[in-house]
């Protein structure tokens, strides 16, 4: 589904590389933790899956497609294969919970009908039915998220990265987005997520990607968040 | 449902950038106004060198008696010097040039002159004091210099004058006015440029997160810069609107209604030339529009 | 260490927004040349009114023999009716309204008429056909109607001119034009003050992260606000400037070189008057700047 | 030093209240963390003591000024009293970590001498020395962290507030920042924190605050993050 061949990114020439010849392989359906201490480059890797940034070196390859070589125009057919969800949540705060969740939806040219039949249903499996009225800013943090997550996979892509998805969350309220992102992962889902918490990742034993200085140091299964642990 | 998008995006911009693009609409009304205002003037400084050149003829002046001319020491211009005269023009040398020549008589030019003294102050003028003239019409009003260099010399010419002398200082100045119009055009465009440019820019600035998450979730790169572009191109529309507009207007009033009635004797431009400037006013407009969207986009919306 | 903080800040906001200050400074150039010109123009208004009102006469003229004109159909004016005439203007009613009378002999009339005939086509004209008349300065130039009605109908007298007809119409045009520089000046001001409005909404949108973090630290309102609105007041100073160097040359090319040589029988303003519409200018720029700073600076960087 | 009475905040006339009476009182060199799940309005509660919020009910005084009658004109001095960090560091990206700092004190009207004394002295406290010429993109997480704590402290202000400073940092780094903090404290400076992280408040065992709905439901001398754990 997706894999790395040596991915190298070096942000600005002469600088140290944020991601040093990086390989690894993702199957369809593994649900894979990204960890490291800050600026250690997670989100870079995350960067080069959605083609955000192009690798300087190595390949990059997802979903059947070799992205070096992927021309500019076909970007956003790649992009309608992965859904994406970051710690901030990204959502428009002048739309509600449905409209956000459907604006995914419109700009790809969705018909109104099939938006009509297909939103509600995901706001039910991110548990938010009943509040598809609401603004974000008449949302708790946890329910925000919800709705990013509801909007990334609205069109049921068969990739679903998180970027720190728990990071503005209380422990409690992360608990609920972690099982909604397992539940997502058991219809098949292929879902990869940095994260900087520790007890989520110790919790949910799955396999652990770790990255130092942009070096690949450890791909575990059923891995903990660190193995020295402070 | 993607055009409703577009068009609810464009008009979500513009109501955004509201100051801004209201800016944009009034420099485009200002400089379009006066690339306007330099063709129309053009086509008016066309427009009277048609009309009068075409009119304008040469009078040959002739001697009458007891002129104080050196040229006319010798008296009165005799028949045969004006069969002489006549002679150059028709044949010779400058038959070529000359389209029409007719033979104004000392009576003649006394019936005309006395039918424009309305208040009879020159009424003690006698038909004998009148010069009679050779009115030449020239085929090509431009070689004016040629024929007059050929007849001024000739016995019995007193002077040789040319109607158009009197329009060349006019005409300088109108032309002055066309390079002051276009040279205030030329800055203006480039103002309205740079504004559409920043236009532009602050819309995607401020709509950001929208196009950011459109990218996201794999949306054209067409579909997301289609409202940037519109909106620069609806903005400069409109200022060209407003251009023509008040072309049509100025035309209307300061030439159609007040000008034409007080300065009669000139045929001016009208309503319909504006028509025939209005759609170039629209395609420099638009133009603008793309050439600001075509600098701008790549490096804000970046797909 | 303040005021170079704030210089820092200014120059570079001002660059950080290049083509937005550039469109500010075009628009505030093109705006006030505008207002530069409708003052320029009116002050020439006023000094041709000044000069040629102060010069113009009022021309009686009087009856020659054998006029076509009812009015004189008995004859040629008799030394008591121009007596009568001359009492008319100097004592009674007008002797208020008049300033000097002077009256023009047939001879003298001649000799000016042959001064001015310089290719001599009137050679065979004599005294005699010329009409004396009476050359009558007012005190008061707008008064003409009173002393035109009060002779025109006065025996021996063919008819009565003013000069001043002649210039109505120019001044009419010029007029226009003012009403039209005016308008356009009125629209670009307006323009002028949207743009700075906006430059410093994007420039204070542009320095968010300051200005937040100057307010965390406690930084002073008046620290805060100062560089946005002296980015303004450069900006459109800078396009005052420019107003006042395209006015000079504008000035300096357009009339004082070419007019001044071609037209020569007028009086025109010069540069001296450019000097004088200057500061104002400055006045308006900078007032444009100040109350584009009010309406928006409060909104966007709350302390 | 900082003290709440009946301190209520609605946003929006008719929602429900970010904060609800309110009552707490914190002397000075208290060491307090404010914890509560995502909207149980701790950002809130930081506000109405820097004064970027004023409250719609009760009283608010910090540092012997009665905020609700402060002067608008007066709110700068009351900022100088007044540290404050907050989750996404708020460095100027274009400014090296020296002129970060320095700025702080450049636009209080600070004289050259007295920022080229101090600044380092700040920067050795937070352990940067050597790093001043780094320009913010060039440091870890944790090193902007610190950064944004030597400005907040570069005038050593009575009241440091931080707002989730650990949020986007990791388990190991966020224990360096929070060492750094407690030795801020031991300065007699009081600090007061928001935050989500679980670990560090039960590892740190200080006064605890707890809001939920915009309510205090505990405060609690050497308390840990949740009474009912996860
Ligand atoms: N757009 C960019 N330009 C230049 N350098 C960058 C850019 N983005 C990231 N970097 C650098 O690349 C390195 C890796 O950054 P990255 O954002 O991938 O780390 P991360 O693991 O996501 O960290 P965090 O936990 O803080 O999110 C860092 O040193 C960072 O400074
Ligand atoms: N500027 C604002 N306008 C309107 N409502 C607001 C505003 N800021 C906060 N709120 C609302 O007030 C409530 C409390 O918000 P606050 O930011 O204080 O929570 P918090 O405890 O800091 O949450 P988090 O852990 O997510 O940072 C929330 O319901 C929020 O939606
Ligand atoms: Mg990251
Ligand atoms: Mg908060």
């Amino acid at each position: 589904m997706i894999r790395l061949d040596n991915a190298t990114k070096v942000y600005k020439r002469g600088a140290r590389p944020a991601l040093d010849s990086v390989s690894v392989e993702i199957e369809r359906g593994d649900f894979v933790f990204l960890v490291g201490s800050s600026g250690s480059g997670k989100s870079t890797f995350l960067k080069l899956i959605l083609r955000e940034e192009r690798p300087t070196g190595g390949d990059v390859y997802v979903a059947g497609r070799h992205l070096n070589k992927l021309s500019a125009w076909r970007v956003p057919h790649l992009r309608r294969e992965i859904g994406a969800v970051f710690q901030d949540f990204r959502l428009l705060p002048n739309k509600t919970v449905y409209q956000n969740v459907a604006f995914a939806l419109q700009v790809i040219g969705k018909s109104r009908h099939h938006i009509q039949s297909t939103v509600p249903e995901m706001l039910e499996l991110v548990g938010l039915s009943g509040k598809e009225r609401r603004m974000p800013h008449e949302l708790s943090g946890g329910e925000q998220q919800r709705v990013a997550i509801a909007r990334a996979f609205v069109n049921h892509p068969p990739i679903l990265l998180c970027d720190e998805p728990t990071g503005n969350l209380d422990p409690g309220t992360s608990v609920g987005i972690m099982r909604l992102l397992d539940r997502i992962n058991r219809t098949g889902t292929t879902v990869l997520m940095a994260t900087h918490d520790d007890e989520i990742v110790d919790q949910m034993r799955k396999r652990v990607i770790e990255l130092r200085g942009g070096q690949l140091v450890r791909d575990q299964d059923r891995g903990v968040y660190g193995l020295e642990r402070v | 449902m993607r055009l409703r998008f577009i068009l609810g995006e464009v008009v979500n911009g513009l109501r955004r950038n509201g100051t801004m693009a209201l800016s944009v609409v009034l420099v485009t009304f200002v400089s379009l106004m006066f690339v306007g205002a330099a063709a129309l003037t053009q086509m008016q400084i066309d427009q009277l060198k048609d009309d009068w050149y075409g009119k304008v003829e040469i009078s040959i002046f002739l001697c009458p008696e007891n002129s104080r001319n050196e040229r006319c020491a010798e008296g009165a211009v005799t028949p045969e010097q004006e069969d002489a005269i006549r002679g150059v023009l028709e044949d010779g040398a400058l038959a070529g040039l000359v389209q029409e020549v007719y033979y104004e008589s000392r009576e003649q030019a006394y019936d005309k002159f006395v039918a424009n003294d309305d208040e009879g102050i020159w009424s003690s003028l006698t038909a004998d004091q009148m010069q009679p003239s050779f009115r030449v019409k020239l085929s090509d009003p431009e070689q004016y210099q040629v024929v007059a260099d050929a007849t001024e010399g000739l016995p019995g010419v007193d002077v040789v004058r040319d109607q158009r002398e009197i329009f060349s200082e006019l005409f300088r100045f109108l032309n002055a006015a066309t390079v002051v119009a276009a040279a205030l055009a030329a800055v203006m465009l480039l103002a309205a440029m740079l504004l559409i440019t920043t236009t532009i820019r602050l819309s995607a600035l401020s709509r950001r997160k929208e196009t950011q998450i459109m990218r996201m979730v794999g949306s054209s790169r067409s579909l997301i810069q289609m409202p940037f572009m519109l909106e620069g191109a609806v903005a400069a529309t409109g200022g060209a609107l407003l251009a023509v507009a008040g072309l049509f207007f100025g035309v209307r009033y300061l030439i159609e209604d007040w000008l034409r009635s007080s300065v009669t004797w000139v045929q001016y431009i009208g309503t319909q030339e504006v028509w025939s400037v209005a759609p170039w006013l629209l395609v420099i407009a638009v133009g603008l529009a793309a050439i600001a969207s075509l600098v701008t986009l790549g490096r804000y919306t970046r797909a």
